[in-house]
């Protein structure tokens, strides 16, 4: 569905991405996998249109959206998912989630995807006249998912949705994620979270330095040893074990 | 370019050369070279020259002070011409009312505006950016309006005979004579304003403007060098107001402190080249010699200069010091490339 | 050469380029110009100044010389207005400084012409310390505010009343105005104010202040501000709901065409003294009128019009009366024989109501030379508005004078 | 100045039908803050263009009065979006922020002010030029009497802030406009047109500015340097009522006016342009972010 081909990119003169391929197939969750500064968000907001892209292709769908404006992006169905401290804090949280919804116009589908947001996290009707400045790390991380699916995306890329949340909040909001891809939307994860991720994920890539490093099947990237030396090591991943099985 | 900037190159690699003497040889050469221009200037046949020197110099001391504040120290202040006027006012005063000579008028007024300094800073320590703006904007003009309507500090008719220095007999009644007071305060204000940037505390400015937090984190107390950069900026204030005021023939009035004299200050530091010394130098110099010979043109300069203002943003926001420091740096880095690979072979 | 003096060089030339470019023509008699032009005031008097100039040149110049005509604006600042006139005194090498409209700029620029020893003649300010300063340079051509307030005063007290509010904007010639009114008020009658307030120059809400006067129940409001400001306060005198019984005086900028224009109704009744009234039956003043009707399309000259043709005309006189070299050796000897000659225009009588005289003493005697201030008022506001004269007082030499 | 309770309430009166023009000005300043992230120095010029567009389309056209402010509302929002895209434009995408870089907004809008004013000045000239509306006999509150003028525009002028208020708070545009102001990244993300959307919020708030010019034309009447002093009132305005804050400009604006009004009436006449400024600091210094900020944004 989503296919990266030689992709350079940077800030300014930096370049950060030095020709990275990767693919999304239909349906799946795949997951990026790396430290910081390695160009994972930097890869993000290539796709999503929010930087220029100096070489290579990016196509969705079979079509390509490099260079293309972000709106264009979005209303093709691809939508990026930015972490939780990019919601509208002096926005109510059903605002926040109208603002999700911008690029349609079907009055019905949105309402339908409004209950369905609710649906999956109930917390947000509660508190759906307060402003999302009020919200808690983990609710403010609903917040921005289900904003992500009020556009009814084909796609969604979500970034780090486990920051700096607790063990037991990243579960939630990841036993969500997995229920969203199982109907029927395409999900790209990046993860400082290896572990987590490789749970979540049914295929992983690893990037270091603008490029993949490994990639693989989740399953297999667990058990490699060259992975479980270098990356899993983490206590955020440790620490979330006990709750994982 | 590289041809324009020729010139420079051969003055910069000569002071240069004598700054590994010891740091103040270049500025006493320097000044001693400076020392015979209204002559020069005179031997043109037109004396005017030497007054707009006087003039370019005062807002040389102006820009070279607000440069401390908002290159330094990252700082935005739209109030610095209020301070100038605090410093004209106090020592125009002082010399009218009580009988002060200027020696004595200008340090005070100097020291007033360091305290004024002082309250136009305040608000740096909670605001940033659009709201500092407006903080100082607002006080900069209530100065302003307090000196408009007020009769003792001039009101509508402004201050007028201010007693122009005086040493023994020697008066400074001309604008030829005034040369030397006011280059001699240039000089001094720039020589110090490098010294300013080469000390801990300049270093702490910079610090402060680039990052606010790491600043804090490494120890710096933040709001304290914020006012300090204010209140050295207001020091140049002062010093440029008093200049001004004791000029011949001694007059002020509250419309040389406006709005729009804070503007083509602002335009001198940028235009020139935020943060750089002697952009504010280039600026000042640039600025009022293109205003000064388009002042026939009086019906379109606001429109040509308003344009220049919104373009040299637009296309140059580092400045003239911005390009000539691009030449510069690279120039030292064709050097070094050279050096190296002489070395290699 | 190496690159050190090479670079120097460089320097020097490139600082030496610009001055060369200053040389002064003989033959030319040159009259510098300063004042604020990009304002209402400034627009219509340079306007005037330079097409009369222009066409004493087309008729063959003063004496066979050419005038040398250059205008800078100094936007009513006296830096700017100070810069401007040593650009023209020490670059242009004037022999005759006109300037400036503003009296916070002729005010510092008085003291740059004595030094100098140029000829300076004020076009239109009316501070009284220009000439109080005793500077043997200086020659004002429009009249004295102390005049103004004299007629004025005097016109007040006889037959509105005593008890007046004053509301002054805060710029040079207002407060002049405002101030020498106050003092005639109580020289004259004894009078003490009824109620001042200062405003801003540009103040453009006067509600509170005419809350006020209305509650203080005067008999009239003066209202010193240059024109619009003035025509603000007056419409708003109106609106606050201060009868037409009230008398509404105004300060000399009453005289300047927006008054009536932006004031409309507001301005009927308004009197102020003034330089010259469009009313003025006398046949020169007729001509004037339909000259000015013609060349600028405009309904009817205020005393800005008069007062700029009336500077040239004397300027004219004296420069035709000076002997003058007109080369670089003489210029100070050809300044001083412009002063001389100007000094010695006597009972000039053009559009001014009143002879124009000055005599050779630096005194405020000698050189507020218009001493007949016109009694004028509104009799239809508008743009087609309407004045009539209500009198024509020359005052003795000294008048307000401490 | 003895006190009594007509003039108390004439002098509130007063400070509140001017006030709420400086709020509508502030709102406008206030909404390109959010949107453009610059303080626009500039917008005292887009109302005194404004207020000659309306005196051209009332005066020398003959439009009806009301049809006048819509015209020049609309003229002046255009004029607004060609100066965005033409010039600010280059400098947002360069980066906002008030630090070393950042001074080049008030630099720009500075600049802009200039040229706008020498534009004006070589159109209509330096002459002040009288707006004439007749709209009748002044209301009459006893001793006090308030023209129709005033009434007429503080009515409007709550008219203009509702429509904004229901078009920001229930229109999909006004909540995607919102979006843009709060955070430019994740509108993008939301398939927002970003820039499509500054336009619109700059227009807008030129177009507020322009209401307010030719409701205050009548009363002032029309002249080149107008603005200076509306920009400096309204900048106070923004600032008290917190930037960004729809209610906090009009409240803002109703503060700074009743304030100088009384201080004029009972402090001194002569610092009444200082009241403003005084407030401004007060407020500044007391609550940085405005009576009715929601969050202190510090610009980087």
């Amino acid at each position: 569905m989503l296919k990266v081909t030689g992709l350079e990119t940077g800030y300014g003169r930096v370049q950060i991405l030095r020709g990275l391929d990767m693919e999304v197939p239909q349906g799946r969750i795949v997951a990026l996998l790396g430290g910081n500064g390695t160009g994972k968000s930097t890869m993000l907001r290539a796709v999503s249109g929010l930087i220029r892209v100096w070489n290579g292709q990016i196509e969705f769908n079979g079509e390509r959206i490099d260079n293309k404006a972000p709106d264009q992006i979005v209303r093709r169905g691809l939508i990026q998912v930015t972490q939780g401290k990019d919601s509208y804090p002096s926005m109510t949280v059903e605002e926040n989630l109208k603002v999700g919804a911008f690029t349609r116009s079907d009055k019905p589908g949105v309402a339908r995807d409004l209950e369905r947001v609710y649906d999956y996290f109930p917390v947000l009707k509660e508190r759906r006249r307060q402003l999302a400045g009020t919200l808690s790390g983990g609710e403010v991380q609903m917040l921005v998912i289900g904003r992500g699916l009020m556009a009814a995306p084909k796609m969604m890329l979500l970034d780090e949705p486990s920051a700096a949340l607790a063990p037991k909040v990243v579960l939630d909001i990841f036993a969500n994620i997995n229920r969203i891809a199982r109907s029927g939307v395409t999900i790209l994860v990046v993860e400082q979270n290896v572990r987590m991720a490789l749970i979540l994920a049914s295929y992983a890539y690893i990037i270091r330095d603008g490029r993949i490093l490994i990639e693989g099947d989740a399953d297999d990237l667990m058990h490699d040893e060259n992975v479980k030396m270098s990356f899993l090591g983490g206590t955020v991943a440790d620490s979330s074990r006990e709750y994982m099985s | 370019m590289n041809l324009l900037l020729a010139p420079f190159r051969g003055l910069v690699d000569f002071f240069q050369a004598l700054a590994r003497i010891h740091r103040i040889v270049p500025w006493l050469v320097a000044y001693v070279f400076l020392l015979p221009l209204p002559e020069i200037l005179s031997a043109t046949g037109n004396d005017y020259y030497i007054y707009l020197t006087n003039r370019i110099l005062i807002f040389i001391l102006l820009s070279v002070g607000l440069n401390i504040v908002k290159g330094f120290c990252g700082q935005v202040t739209v109030g610095h011409i209020g301070l100038y006027a605090i410093g004209a006012v106090t020592s125009s005063l002082l010399a009218i009312n009580y009988g002060w000579p200027f020696w004595a008028a200008m340090p005070a007024a100097v020291v007033v505006t360091g305290l004024a300094g002082i309250i136009i800073g305040l608000p740096s320590v909670r605001l940033e950016g659009a709201y500092l703006a407006l903080a100082t904007l607002g006080l900069g003009e209530s100065v302003r309006i307090m000196i408009a309507v007020t009769p003792a500090l001039g009101s509508s008719t402004g201050i007028m005979l201010i007693p122009p220095p005086q040493v023994g007999s020697f008066v400074f009644d001309d604008f030829q004579k005034y040369y030397y007071l006011v280059m001699t305060a240039a000089m001094i204000g720039i020589y110090l304003s490098f010294s300013i940037l080469r000390s801990a505390t300049g270093r702490a400015f910079m610090a402060i403007r680039e990052d606010v937090i790491a600043a804090s984190v490494h120890g710096i107390n933040v709001p304290a060098n914020k006012l300090l950069a204010f209140v050295i900026s207001a020091l140049y204030a002062g010093a440029a107001g008093a200049l001004f005021a004791h000029m011949p023939p001694g007059f002020i009035h509250h419309n040389n402190f406006t709005i729009i004299e804070m503007v083509t200050l602002l335009l001198m530091v940028v235009m020139g080249g935020i943060g750089h010394i002697w952009g504010g130098v280039i600026g000042a110099i640039i600025v009022y010699i293109i205003y000064d010979n388009t002042l026939e043109f009086y019906h379109i300069q606001p429109l040509t200069f308003g344009l220049i203002m919104v373009l040299l943003v637009v296309f140059m926001p580092q400045g003239i010091g911005g390009v000539i420091d691009r030449y510069l740096v690279t120039k030292r880095f064709v050097k070094l490339r050279e050096e190296k690979s002489d070395g290699a072979a | 050469m190496t690159t050190t003096t090479k670079g120097i060089t460089a320097l020097l030339a490139a600082g030496l380029v610009t001055g060369l470019a200053a040389t002064a023509l003989a033959g030319e008699i040159r009259i510098g110009v300063t004042m604020r032009m990009v304002s209402e005031n400034g627009q219509k008097y340079g306007q005037m100044v330079v097409d009369e100039f222009d066409m004493i040149n087309k008729a063959g110049g003063i004496n066979g010389h050419t005038l040398d005509v250059t205008l800078l604006n100094d936007e009513c600042k006296s830096d700017k207005g100070v810069a401007n006139a040593n650009k023209l005194i020490f670059q242009e090498k004037i022999h005759l400084l006109v300037g400036s409209t503003c009296s916070s700029v002729s005010l510092p620029i008085v003291d740059v012409t004595a030094k100098t020893k140029v000829p300076q003649i004020i076009p239109h300010s009316t501070n009284e310390k220009i000439t109080q300063k005793g500077s043997a340079w200086v020659f004002r051509v429009p009249v004295s505010g102390r005049y103004y307030a004299g007629v004025n005063a005097k016109y007040v007290g006889e037959n509105i009343g005593k008890k007046i509010a004053y509301l002054c904007a805060a710029d040079a010639a207002s407060q002049n105005d405002c101030e020498a009114m106050q003092a005639q008020m109580k020289s004259q009658f004894g009078a003490e104010a009824a109620y001042v307030a200062q405003v801003q120059e540009k103040e453009v809400d006067f509600r509170t202040h005419m809350q006020k006067i209305k509650s203080a129940g005067v008999d009239g409001i003066m209202i010193a501000a240059l024109a619009e400001t003035m025509a603000r306060a007056l419409v708003q005198s109106y609106e606050a709901g201060i009868p037409a019984s009230v008398n509404r005086i105004g300060s000399s900028s009453a005289s300047n065409s927006p008054v009536p224009a932006i004031a409309g109704d507001a301005a009927k009744g308004v009197f102020f003294t003034a330089a010259y009234a469009a009313a003025d039956d006398r046949p020169i003043a007729r001509l004037f009128n339909e000259m000015v009707r013609q060349r600028y399309g405009i309904h009817a000259p205020d005393h800005d019009f008069s007062q700029a043709y009336d500077l040239v005309r004397i300027v004219e006189i004296a420069l035709g009366n000076a002997d003058l070299k007109l080369d670089s050796a003489n210029l100070a000897a050809d300044r001083t024989a412009i002063r001389d000659a100007i000094a010695n225009v006597k009972g000039y009588q053009g559009l001014a109501s009143g002879p124009i005289s000055f005599c050779a003493e630096a005194t405020p005697q000698c050189r507020d030379g218009n001493r007949t201030a016109v009694l004028i008022a509104y009799t239809k506001g508008g743009k087609d508005y309407v004045t009539e004269v209500l009198a024509r007082v020359t005052m003795p030499v000294d008048f307000g004078l401490k | 100045m003895d006190f009594d309770f007509t003039s108390l309430f004439a002098f509130i009166l007063f400070g509140l039908t001017i006030g709420v023009v400086y709020g509508i000005v502030a709102l406008g300043i206030s909404l390109i803050y959010s949107g453009l992230d610059i303080v626009h120095f500039a917008h005292g010029e887009i109302y005194m263009f404004g207020a000659f567009f309306g005196l051209v389309f009332s005066e020398h056209m003959g439009v009806p009065y009301p049809l006048a402010i819509l015209s020049a509302m609309v003229c002046t929002g255009l004029l607004g979006i060609v100066i965005e895209r033409v010039f600010y434009r280059r400098l947002t995408r360069a980066g906002g922020g008030y630090t070393v870089a950042g001074m080049g907004m008030i630099i720009c809008g500075f600049g802009m002010s200039v040229v706008l004013q020498n534009i004006a000045y070589l159109s209509w000239g330096a002459d002040a030029e009288p707006f004439p509306v007749d709209l009748g006999e002044p209301f009459q509150f006893g001793d006090i009497s308030l023209p129709k003028s005033y009434g007429l525009t503080a009515v409007i002028a709550l008219l203009l802030m509702a429509v904004l208020h229901f078009f920001l708070k229930k229109t999909k545009i006004g909540l995607a406009v919102r979006a843009v102001a709060a955070n430019k990244d994740i509108a993008f993300l939301m398939g927002i047109n970003v820039p499509l959307m500054i336009s619109l919020i700059f227009g807008l708030a030129c177009a507020l500015a322009a209401a307010a010019g030719v409701l205050i034309g009548p009363m002032q009447s029309v002249q080149v340097e107008m603005g200076y002093l509306m920009l400096m009132k309204a900048f106070a305005a923004a600032v008290v009522g917190g930037f960004g804050s729809l209610p906090g400009a009009i409240v803002g604006g109703l503060l700074v006016g009743i304030f100088e009004n009384l201080g004029a009436a009972y402090i001194s006449p002569n610092h009444k342009d200082i009241y403003a400024f005084l407030l401004l600091i007060l407020v500044l210094m007391v609550r940085p972010s405005g009576l009715f900020g929601v969050e202190v944004r510090v610009k980087a």
